[in-house]
C-alpha cells in the first residue's frame, strides 16, 4: 500500500505509540508526542487538497473530512497543553515517570483509534476502533489510581462495554439487513456500498438496528440517560484527557451515529431517526442544564455542560434540514474548540488553586487575570453569547426550529436559559468576588487556550467561504 | 392696532389678578369673621400685611442656601403667569394659546415643587412635615385635576381655556352628568390645593397640623410677602377658573368692544364675590379633618374625575 | 455616506476597546480611551444629526460577516438615524463626564476595554438590518454592559446584580430570537427587507409582537421584567449607569418599534391593549418603587422604569390609532413617544452624572447619609436641579413637552371605535397623570434630602465640587434640556420623517406656527409655547425682583433656624428620605408593597431612642421570581440524585431505555 | 439448506434461551457458574453447527474460543475468585425470582414481536436466530441489572455477549466474526482481571455517600 495522507493519519500515531511506549524520559517523549500530533494534523490538512481514493476498508469524504481535521487539530493543541500540564503533574509527584510514558503511548493509541473510527469505511472496523478508543480512555481515566479515579474508570468501563455490546448487535443487524440485497461477505459491511443500496434493505431490521446503535453509540456520546460515565470520567482523569474526551471522543461517537442516520434516511420505509434523536437531545439538554446547579467540582461542571451541548447537537441533527444540519456541524466544531479550551483553562486553574472544588476558588480575575478572563471568555462562548461562534449555531437552531416546531423550540430555549444561568452562577463564584483559597504561580502556556478561543471568535464573526461551502455540502449529505 | 389693544388687555388682566388677589383673600377673611360674629380685619388688611412684610428685614436661617432665596421669586412668577392666563373678564387673551389648561396645571405644579424644596432647605423637621404632606396631597390632587381637564376637553374638544370658556358660554353645552361630576371634583381640588379648611387651615399656628404654613415657616420679610401674594394669587386663580369654566356668563368674547368688557369686569367681580362668600360659608360650617383623611377626600375627587372621563369616553351624550 | 461614517465609528470604538485591553493598566489610559470615545461619538453625532435634518433617503450596506450566505446587513433610515443620534449624544456626554469621573476608578482595566465596546454594540444594534446582526449586536451590548456591571465585583451584591442582569438579558435575547425565527419562516429569510416583504399573517404577527414586547421589554424594563434594572444600573460606574438608563433602554425601545411597527406587518387593534396595559402598570409601579428607595442611583433606575412606561404608552396609542387607520393621531402619539425617548435620555443621563459626582465627592449613594450638598457643590446642585425639574415634567423644560403631547394623543382616543380601548385609555391617562405627580414628589425627596438641608454625615460636610469635565457634561445636558423645552417645534419637525416612514403620516410642521409654539392638531384645540412661558416667567420674576429691590428693604440677618426652643437640634432631626415618603407610603405603599411600620417607643425616663422600622415587600419579585428560583432549585435537587446512583442502577437506566425503544418499535406498525 | 439443518440450529438457539432462563433462576454462585458453562457449551455447539452448515471453517475458531475460554477458563477463574473473596453465599437479588422470570418472559415476547416484523425474504433461519439472539441479549442485560454481585453481573454480561456471537454466527457469511469474538474475549478478560485486582466485591453496586461527599463533594 503506497503511503498517502490517509495511511499517514493512521500510521503516524501507531508508530509514535510504539516509540513512546519504548522511550524513557519525560521531556523527549512529550516533545515527540507533540511532533507526532503535529505531523498527523498536517496529513489531515492535506486531505483537503489531495483526497486519496477510498478502498473497501478506508474512506475519506466530506463528512469525515470535517471530523478528521477537527480531531487532529484539537489533538495537536491538547498535546501542546499536556506538555506543560504533565510537567507540573510530575513536579508535584502526582504522576511517576513510568506512568507518564504509559500516558503518552496511550495518547497516541487513542489518536489512532479515533482516526481509524473516522476513516473506517467498514461498519465492523468502525466498531472495533471505537471499542479500542474506549478501552484506552478507560485506562487513562484510571491513571491517577485514587479511589475516585478507579471508581470512575470502572464505571466508564462497564457502561462502555454494555454500550459497545449494544452497538455491535446493531451492526450485526445492519449486516443482516444488507446481506439479502448486497450479498454475503465484506461488501455487506462496506459503508459506501450500504449507503447506495440501503433503499432496498428490510426496513424493520434497520429500525431495530438503529435502536441498538442509537443506544450503543449514544452511550459514548453521553446522551441522557446513558450519560452516567461521562461526568466522573471527566472529573477524575487528567485534564488533557478530559479535553480530548469532551472535544473529540463524543464527536467520534456522534459521527458513527450520523452515518447510520444517513443510512436510514435513504430508506423510505424505515422509521424516521429524527424524532428519536430530537427527544434524546432535548432530554439531555434540559437534564444537564439542571444538573449544573448543584455541581461543586469544576471539571464535573463542564462535563455536564458537554452533555448539554451534545444534546443540542443531537437535537439539531435530529431536526435535519440544511439550516439545522449546518447549525449542528457548526455547533459541534465550536463546542469541540471551546470546551477543550475551557478544560485547558480548568487544568491550569486546578493547578494554581491546588483543588477542583469550586468552593475553594474565587476572584480568579484578580489573582490570575489572564487565566481568569480566559476562563470567563470560554464560559461566555460556551453559554452561547455573541460574538462567539456558538451563538451563531444556537441562533440558527432556535430560529429555524421555532418556525417548524414551536413547542420543541420553547423547550430548547428553556434548557438553554437554565443552562446559561447555571454556568454563570458558578462562574461568578470562580472568577469574581474576593479572592479565595490558595493561589500558586501559574507556569503554563496559554497559547492553546487562546488559539482555540480566537478561532471560535473568528468563526462567530467571519467564516471563510471555503469552510462554509464544505459545511453546506456536508449538511446536504446529512439530508 | 388690534395687537396693541390685545397687549393692553393682556396686561390689564395680569395687573387685575395681581391687584385683586389680596383683596379677595381679605374679603374671604372678612366674611368668615362676620359669619363668626367677629369684627374681623379690614378688607385691605392683606395689602397692609404685604407692605409691612416687605419693609421688615429678612431673617434667614444659617443653613439656608441660595436656592431658598430664589424660590419665592420662582413661585411667584409661576403662579402669576398661570393666573394671568385664565380668562377672567375676557376670553381669547393674547397669550392664552401659549399655555393650555394642562400647562397651567403644570405651572402650578412647578410652583409647588419649588416651595416643597424650600421647605426642605433649612433642614428643620417642620419644613419636612409641610413638604411631605404637600406632595402627598398634590400626588392625588394633580391626577384628579387632569381627569377633570380630560372631561372638559372631551366636551369642548379642546384644552384651550378660551375655547373651552367660549364653548361653555355657548348654548350647545346643556346640562351633562360629566359636567356635574367635574364641577364637584374641581371644587374639592381647589379647596385642597389652596390649603383651605377642611384640608388645611391657613390661619392655624400649631405646627403639627399645618401643611402650607409649615412649609414656609422659615420665610420672613419680603420673601414671605411674595409667598403670601402668590398663595392668594393661586386662590383667585382657582376661583376664576371655576368661574370661567362653569359660570362663563357675561364673560366678554375675543372681539368684544369696551361696553362688553365693562360687563365682563362687572360679571367677574360679581362671581368673585359669590365665590368668596361661598368659600367662607363652607369653611365656617365645617371642621378641619385629620391629615390622613385627606387622601380619602382627594380620592373621591379623583374618582369623580375618572368617572366623568370614562362617561365621556363611553358616549358623547353624557 | 452617513452609514459608512457610523459604521467606521463603531469599528473605531471596537479597535479602541482592543487597545484598551492592552494599555488598560497604564496611568494615561483613562484619559486616552475616554477622550477618543468622546471624539468618535462627536463625529458620529454630527453625521446622524446631518442625516436627520437633511432627510436623506435610506442607505444600506452589506458586509461579508456574520451568517455566511446572508452577510451582515446594515441600513440607516430615519428611525435608526434618530436613535443613533440619541445613542451618540449619550455616548458623547458620558465620555466627557468620564474624562473626569474615570480618574476615581480603582480598577480601570475592568472598565476601559468594555466601555467603547459597549458603545459600539449600541450603535450596531441601531444600524443592523438583519436578524442575526441585530441579535449579535444586541447581546454584545448586554454582554459588555454586564462586564461593566461586574467591574466592582468585590461587592457581593454587584455580582448578584450582574447575574440577574445577564440571565434576564439572555431571556430577552432568546425571546427576540424566537420572534425573528417566526418572522423569518422555516427557510430562514433573516434579512429585514425580506421580512418587510413577507407580510406575515395577523396571528403570526401578533405572536411576534408579544415576543418582541417580552424581549425588548425585558431590556427596557417593562414591569414585571424590570427586576434586573434597579440592581444592575446602580452597580455600574455612574457614567455607565447613565448610558444603561439613558441610552440602552432606548435602544431596546428601538428594537420594539422596529419589530412592532415595521416588521410585524399591519397591527391589529388588540395588540395595543397588551402594550397599553403593561405600559400603564409600568409607569405607576416604577415611580412607586422609586419613592420607596433611599439609594440615589437605585431611585433613578426605578424612574427609568417609569419613563419607559410613558414611552410605551405613546407607542401603544400609536399602534391603536394605526390599527384603526387614524394615521394622524398615530403620528402624534408616536412623535410624543420618540420625543420622550430623546428627552429622557437627556435628563436621565444628567441625573446619573449628578449622582456620580455626589458619589465621587462623598463615596455615598445612600441619601440618608447626605444632605446640604448645595453648599459644598453648588454647580452640581444647580445642574441636578434642572434635571429634577425636567424629569418631573415641569414647564418650561423638556420633560413636560413630551408628556403634554402624550396627553394630547390620549385626548384624541375617544374616536377609537373599539370598546376595550375606550375603557382602557382613560385609565392609562389617569395612571400617567398619577405618575407625573408622584414623580415630582419623588424628586422633591431626592433633591431635598441629598442637596438641601444640613449635612447628615462628615463626608457630606466635607464634600468638594466635582471636576470641570463632569460639570461640562452636566451643563451640556442641562442646556439641551432647556433648549428642547423652549423650542420643541424644532425637535418635533426633526422627527417628522421618522413618523412619516413608520406611520405613513406626520405631524404638521411646527416651525411655521406663530411665536414658535407647538400646535399638534389645531391652534383652537391645543397649543403650547415653551419659549413664551419661559419668557413670561423670566419677565414676571424679574419684575417682582426689581419691584422688591426698589420698594422693599434689602436688609438681611442670618440667625439660627426656628427650633421651638430646643437649641442646636442635630442634623438627625431633619426629615429623612424614608420619613419624607411616609405619607405617600401610607397612601399607596400599604396596598402595593404591603408596607408595615412598627414603632417601638421606650417608656418615659428610658434614654433609649425610639425607633421606627419600615418593612416593604416587592410584589413582583415575591410573586414571580422567588417561586421560579425555588422551583428551579427544587428540580435541580431532585435531578441531582441521579449523580449518586450505583453502576447497576445506571445500567438499569440503559436497560429501561432499550426496552422502551423496542416497545416503541413493536407498536410502531 | 435442508430442513434438518434448520431444525438443529433452531433447537440449539432455543436451548440457549432456555439456559439463560436457568441462569436467571439460579441463586447460588457456584450453580450459576455451572449453568453458565453449559450456556457457553451450547453456544460453542451452535457456532460449530453454523460453521458446518455454512462450511465456513473460520467459525470453528470462534467455536473453539467459546468452548475453551468461556466454558472452561472463565468459570474456573471466577470460581477461584469466589473462593478468594469468600462470597459463596446466596446471590443478593434486587427482585425476586418470580418477578425476574416474568420480566424475562416479557422480554422474550418483546424480542419475538420486534423480530417477526422482519419481512420474509430475509431467510427464516436468520429471522428465528435473531429473535433468539435478541432474547438472549435482553436476558443477559436483565440479569446484569437484577443482580447486586459483581461475579453474577459478569456472568450476565457474558451471556449477553453469547447472544451477540449467536447472532453474528447466524448472520451468514459475516466477516470479522472471529476478530469480534476475540475482541470480546479480551474485554471480558479485562473485566475479570479488574474484579480480581481491585477486589471488587460489590463495586458494581457501591455507593459510599460519605465518600462521595468527601471526594466528589457534589451534594449541596
Amino acid at each position: 500500500m503506497t503511503f498517502d495522507a490517509l495511511t499517514g493519519v493512521l500510521l503516524i500515531p501507531a508508530i509514535a505509540a510504539a516509540l513512546l511506549a519504548a522511550l524513557p524520559g519525560y521531556r523527549a517523549t512529550a516533545r515527540l508526542n507533540v511532533a507526532a500530533t503535529t505531523l498527523t494534523f498536517l496529513c489531515a490538512l492535506s486531505l483537503f487538497f489531495w483526497r486519496p481514493r477510498s478502498g473497501s476498508y478506508l474512506l475519506v469524504d466530506d463528512l469525515n473530512g470535517t471530523f478528521i481535521v477537527l480531531t487532529t487539530f484539537v489533538a495537536f493543541t491538547t498535546s501542546v497543553f499536556s506538555l506543560s500540564y504533565i510537567g507540573h503533574e510530575l513536579e508535584i509527584g502526582r504522576l511517576t515517570p513510568p506512568y507518564v510514558r504509559f500516558y503518552h503511548a496511550m495518547y497516541q493509541v487513542l489518536m489512532f483509534a479515533m482516526n481509524l473510527a473516522l476513516v473506517a469505511n467498514n461498519i465492523g472496523l468502525m466498531w472495533v476502533a471505537i471499542e479500542l478508543a474506549t478501552l484506552t480512555t478507560v485506562l487513562m481515566v484510571g491513571i491517577y489510581r485514587t479511589h475516585e479515579a478507579l471508581e470512575a474508570a470502572w464505571k466508564y468501563f462497564i457502561l462502555g462495554s454494555v454500550g459497545i455490546a449494544l452497538a455491535l448487535f446493531g451492526t450485526i443487524l445492519v449486516y443482516m439487513a444488507a446481506r439479502p440485497v448486497v450479498g454475503e461477505g465484506l461488501d455487506a459491511m462496506v459503508w459506501t456500498v450500504l449507503v447506495k443500496r440501503a433503499g432496498a434493505f428490510d426496513p424493520a431490521l434497520l429500525d431495530v438496528a438503529f435502536v441498538f446503535l442509537l443506544l450503543g453509540y449514544g452511550t459514548k456520546v453521553g446522551l441522557a440517560p446513558l450519560h452516567a460515565w461521562l461526568p466522573d470520567a471527566h472529573a477524575e482523569g487528567p485534564t488533557p484527557i478530559s479535553a480530548v474526551l469532551s472535544g473529540l471522543l463524543l464527536n467520534v461517537a456522534l459521527y458513527a451515529l450520523l452515518r447510520f442516520k444517513m443510512l436510514l434516511a435513504v430508506n423510505a420505509a424505515a422509521l424516521a431517526p429524527g424524532p428519536l434523536m430530537v427527544t434524546l437531545g432535548l432530554i439531555s439538554l434540559v437534564f444537564a442544564a439542571f444538573m449544573l446547579y448543584r455541581r461543586r467540582d469544576i471539571k464535573r461542571l463542564f462535563a455536564y455542560s458537554s452533555i448539554e451541548h451534545m444534546g443540542i447537537i443531537t437535537f439539531a441533527f435530529g431536526m435535519g434540514g440544511p439550516l439545522a444540519n449546518f447549525a449542528g456541524l457548526l455547533h459541534m466544531t465550536m463546542h469541540s474548540l471551546t470546551k477543550s479550551a475551557i478544560f485547558f483553562a480548568v487544568g491550569h486553574v486546578a493547578q494554581v488553586k491546588g483543588t477542583q472544588r469550586i468552593a475553594d476558588m474565587g476572584g480568579l480575575t484578580v489573582t490570575h487575570p489572564v487565566l481568569g478572563w480566559g476562563l470567563t471568555l470560554g464560559v461566555v462562548a460556551i453559554a452561547g453569547l455573541p460574538p462567539l461562534g456558538i451563538f451563531m449555531s444556537e441562533f440558527l437552531v432556535v430560529s429555524s426550529t421555532f418556525a417548524r416546531a414551536p413547542v420543541l423550540a420553547i423547550i430548547l430555549v428553556f434548557g438553554l436559559l437554565v443552562g446559561l444561568a447555571g454556568l454563570f452562577l458558578r462562574l461568578n463564584s470562580i472568577a469574581f468576588g474576593e479572592p479565595r483559597g490558595q493561589s500558586a504561580k501559574a507556569q503554563a502556556s496559554y497559547v492553546p487556550m487562546f488559539a482555540h478561543l480566537a478561532l471560535v471568535l473568528a468563526a462567530g464573526i467571519y467564516m471563510p467561504p471555503a469552510l462554509v461551502a464544505w459545511f453546506q455540502n456536508v449538511a446536504g449529505l446529512l439530508g | 392696532m388690534v395687537l396693541i389693544r390685545d397687549f393692553a388687555i393682556q396686561g390689564v388682566q395680569m395687573l387685575l389678578v395681581l391687584l385683586l388677589a389680596p383683596l379677595f383673600t381679605g374679603f374671604v377673611r372678612k366674611v368668615k369673621a362676620r359669619l363668626l360674629r367677629r369684627q374681623g380685619p379690614p378688607l385691605i388688611q392683606p395689602y397692609l400685611d404685604l407692605v409691612r412684610l416687605s419693609r421688615k428685614e429678612v431673617v434667614l436661617a444659617d443653613s439656608a442656601s441660595w436656592l431658598f432665596r430664589v424660590i419665592p421669586y420662582l413661585v411667584f412668577a409661576a403662579t402669576w403667569v398661570a393666573a394671568s392666563l385664565v380668562p377672567t373678564f375676557r376670553t381669547g387673551l393674547l397669550f392664552s394659546w401659549s399655555a393650555d389648561l394642562i400647562a397651567i396645571i403644570a405651572l402650578l405644579a412647578s410652583a409647588r415643587f419649588y416651595l416643597a424644596l424650600a421647605g426642605l432647605d433649612v433642614g428643620t423637621s417642620f419644613g419636612g412635615i409641610g413638604s411631605s404632606r404637600e406632595v402627598m396631597i398634590a400626588s392625588l390632587a394633580e391626577p384628579a385635576m387632569i381627569m377633570i381637564v380630560f372631561t372638559l376637553a372631551l366636551i369642548a374638544g379642546s384644552t384651550q381655556l378660551s375655547t373651552v370658556a367660549e364653548f361653555m358660554a355657548s348654548p350647545q353645552v346643556g346640562l351633562r352628568v360629566s359636567l356635574g361630576l367635574a364641577v364637584v371634583g374641581l371644587v374639592m381640588i381647589a379647596i385642597a390645593e389652596n390649603g383651605r379648611v377642611p384640608v388645611d387651615n391657613p390661619a392655624t399656628h400649631l405646627e403639627l397640623t399645618m401643611v402650607h404654613e409649615a412649609m414656609v415657616l422659615e420665610y420672613s420679610g419680603r420673601h414671605l410677602a411674595l409667598i403670601e401674594l402668590s398663595s392668594s394669587l393661586k386662590l383667585i386663580l382657582y376661583v376664576s377658573l371655576l368661574a370661567c369654566l362653569f359660570a362663563p356668563w357675561g364673560i366678554a368674547g375675543a372681539s368684544a368692544a369696551l361696553p362688553a368688557l365693562a360687563v365682563g369686569v362687572a360679571a367677574y367681580s360679581g362671581k368673585l364675590a359669590i365665590g368668596g362668600f361661598l368659600l367662607a360659608l363652607f369653611e365656617t360650617s365645617i371642621a378641619k379633618m385629620r391629615v390622613f383623611r385627606v387622601p380619602e377626600f382627594l380620592g373621591v375627587a379623583l374618582m369623580l374625575g375618572l368617572l366623568a372621563t370614562l362617561l365621556r369616553f363611553v358616549s358623547a351624550s353624557f | 455616506m452617513t452609514l459608512t461614517v457610523a459604521l467606521a465609528c463603531s469599528a473605531g470604538l471596537l479597535a479602541l476597546a482592543a487597545v484598551a485591553v492592552a494599555i488598560g493598566r497604564e496611568a494615561a489610559a483613562t484619559r486616552f480611551v475616554y477622550g477618543a470615545s468622546t471624539a468618535i461619538a462627536a463625529i458620529s453625532l454630527v453625521a446622524a444629526a446631518a442625516y436627520l435634518v437633511a432627510g436623506e433617503a435610506p442607505a444600506s450596506l452589506v458586509l461579508p460577516l456574520g451568517i455566511p450566505w446572508l452577510g451582515a446587513h446594515f441600513r440607516l433610515d430615519a428611525l435608526s438615524a434618530f436613535f443613533l443620534l440619541v445613542t451618540d449624544l449619550g455616548a458623547l456626554s458620558a465620555s466627557l463626564f468620564a474624562l473626569g469621573y474615570g480618574a476615581h476608578e480603582e480598577a480601570p482595566e475592568r472598565v476601559l476595554p468594555f466601555y467603547p465596546a459597549f458603545l459600539a454594540g449600541m450603535t450596531l444594534v441601531v444600524l443592523a438590518d438583519d436578524a442575526f446582526t441585530f441579535l449579535v449586536s444586541w447581546e454584545f451590548m448586554s454582554l459588555t454592559s454586564w462586564a461593566l456591571v461586574m467591574s466592582h465585583h468585590r461587592v457581593a451584591e454587584n455580582v448578584r446584580a450582574g447575574f440577574v442582569y445577564l440571565v434576564m438579558a439572555s431571556f430577552g435575547t432568546l425571546a427576540l430570537m424566537l420572534a425573528f425565527g417566526l418572522l423569518a419562516g422555516p427557510d430562514g429569510l433573516y434579512a429585514f427587507e425580506q421580512m418587510r416583504a413577507a407580510h406575515p399573517s395577523a396571528m403570526l404577527g401578533a405572536l411576534a409582537l408579544i415576543l418582541a414586547l417580552v424581549g425588548a421589554g425585558s431590556k427596557a424594563g417593562i414591569v414585571p421584567l424590570h427586576v434586573w434594572l434597579p440592581l444592575a444600573h446602580p452597580a455600574a460606574p455612574s457614567h455607565v449607569s447613565a448610558l444603561m438608563s439613558g441610552v440602552m433602554t432606548k435602544v431596546a425601545v428601538y428594537g420594539f418599534v422596529r419589530i412592532a411597527l415595521e416588521l410585524a406587518g399591519p397591527p391589529a387593534w388588540w395588540w395595543s391593549i397588551v402594550v397599553l396595559a403593561l405600559a400603564g402598570i409600568t409607569t405607576v409601579m416604577g415611580v412607586l418603587y422609586a419613592l420607596m428607595q433611599h439609594d440615589l442611583k437605585r431611585l433613578l433606575a426605578y424612574h427609568t422604569v417609569e419613563n419607559i412606561g410613558i414611552i410605551f404608552i405613546g407607542l401603544g396609542l400609536a399602534l391603536a390609532f394605526k390599527a384603526h387607520g387614524m394615521l394622524f393621531a398615530a403620528a402624534l402619539a408616536f412623535t410624543a413617544a420618540l420625543l420622550h425617548v430623546f428627552n429622557h435620555s437627556l435628563f436621565k443621563s444628567l441625573l446619573f452624572f449628578g449622582a456620580g459626582a455626589v458619589l465621587t465627592a462623598t463615596g455615598e449613594r445612600d441619601m440618608e447619609h447626605l444632605g446640604g450638598l448645595i453648599h459644598r457643590m453648588p454647580q452640581t446642585a444647580f445642574a441636578f436641579l434642572i434635571g429634577c425639574a425636567a424629569i418631573s415634567a415641569l414647564p418650561p423644560l423638556n420633560g413636560f413637552v413630551s408628556e403634554w403631547l402624550t396627553f394630547q394623543a390620549i385626548l384624541l382616543s375617544p374616536q377609537l371605535p373599539s370598546w376595550g380601548l375606550k375603557l382602557l385609555v382613560p385609565a392609562v391617562g389617569a395612571l400617567l397623570a398619577l405618575s407625573a405627580a408622584l414623580a415630582a414628589a419623588c424628586f422633591v425627596k431626592a433633591y431635598g434630602v441629598t442637596f438641601l438641608g444640613r449635612a447628615r454625615t462628615h463626608v457630606a460636610q466635607t464634600a468638594v465640587e466635582t471636576d470641570r469635565f463632569s460639570l461640562a457634561a452636566m451643563f451640556l445636558l442641562a442646556a439641551l434640556c432647556l433648549l428642547a423645552g423652549i423650542l420643541p417645534g424644532l425637535f418635533i419637525d426633526a422627527l417628522a420623517p421618522v413618523s412619516a416612514a413608520l406611520i405613513g403620516e406626520r405631524m404638521p410642521a411646527q416651525i411655521g406656527a406663530q411665536w414658535l409654539s407647538i400646535v399638534p392638531i389645531a391652534a383652537s384645540r391645543s397649543s403650547y409655547d415653551g419659549l413664551l412661558v419661559f419668557l413670561f416667567m423670566i419677565i414676571s420674576g424679574g419684575l417682582a425682583a426689581s419691584a422688591i429691590h426698589r420698594l422693599a428693604s434689602d436688609r438681611l440677618r442670618r440667625a439660627p433656624a426656628w427650633d421651638c426652643g430646643y437649641p442646636d437640634a442635630s442634623p438627625a432631626t431633619q426629615y429623612t428620605a424614608m420619613s419624607f415618603a411616609q405619607p405617600i407610603r401610607r397612601v399607596f405603599g400599604t396596598v402595593v408593597f404591603s408596607a408595615r411600620e412598627t414603632g417601638e417607643m421606650p417608656p418615659p425616663g428610658d434614654t433609649r431612642p425610639a425607633r421606627l422600622t419600615v418593612r416593604l415587600s416587592d410584589p413582583v419579585w415575591d410573586s414571580l421570581y422567588a417561586p421560579l428560583g425555588a422551583a428551579i432549585g427544587f428540580t435541580a435537587d431532585q435531578l441531582n440524585r441521579l449523580q449518586f446512583l450505583t453502576i447497576r442502577q445506571f445500567l438499569s437506566l440503559v436497560f429501561c431505555a432499550l426496552v422502551a425503544l423496542l416497545l416503541v418499535l413493536a407498536v410502531w406498525s | 439448506m435442508s430442513r434438518i439443518d434448520f431444525d438443529i440450529a433452531h433447537l440449539l438457539a432455543g436451548l440457549l434461551v432456555l439456559i439463560s432462563f436457568l441462569e436467571l433462576y439460579q441463586d447460588r454462585l457456584y450453580a450459576l457458574l455451572n449453568v453458565f458453562a453449559a450456556h457457553a457449551l451450547v453456544l460453542a455447539a451452535s457456532v460449530a453447527w453454523q460453521a458446518f452448515i455454512q462450511d465456513a471453517p473460520h467459525l470453528y475458531v470462534t467455536a473453539a474460543i467459546a468452548l475453551l475460554f468461556k466454558a472452561i477458563v472463565i468459570p474456573v477463574a471466577l470460581h477461584r475468585i469466589i473462593v478468594r473473596l469468600g462470597i459463596h453465599r446466596a446471590i443478593e437479588k434486587v427482585v425476586g425470582v418470580g418477578t425476574a422470570m416474568l420480566a424475562g418472559m416479557g422480554l422474550v415476547a418483546l424480542s419475538m414481536v420486534v423480530m417477526l416484523r422482519v419481512t420474509h425474504e430475509a431467510d427464516p433461519l436468520a429471522r428465528e436466530d435473531l429473535a433468539f439472539a435478541l432474547a438472549v441479549v435482553l436476558l443477559g442485560l436483565l440479569m446484569m441489572v437484577t443482580r447486586r454481585n459483581a461475579v453474577s453481573q459478569v456472568v450476565g454480561f457474558m451471556s449477553l455477549e453469547n447472544g451477540l456471537v449467536l447472532a453474528a454466527t447466524g448472520a451468514k457469511g459475516m466477516p470479522l466474526v472471529v476478530e469480534i469474538s476475540v475482541a470480546f474475549s479480551i474485554l471480558i478478560a479485562f473485566i475479570v482481571i479488574g474484579i480480581f485486582l481491585f477486589r471488587i466485591r460489590e463495586r458494581f453496586d457501591t455507593v459510599d455517600v460519605q465518600a462521595l461527599d468527601r471526594h466528589r463533594g457534589e451534594r449541596r
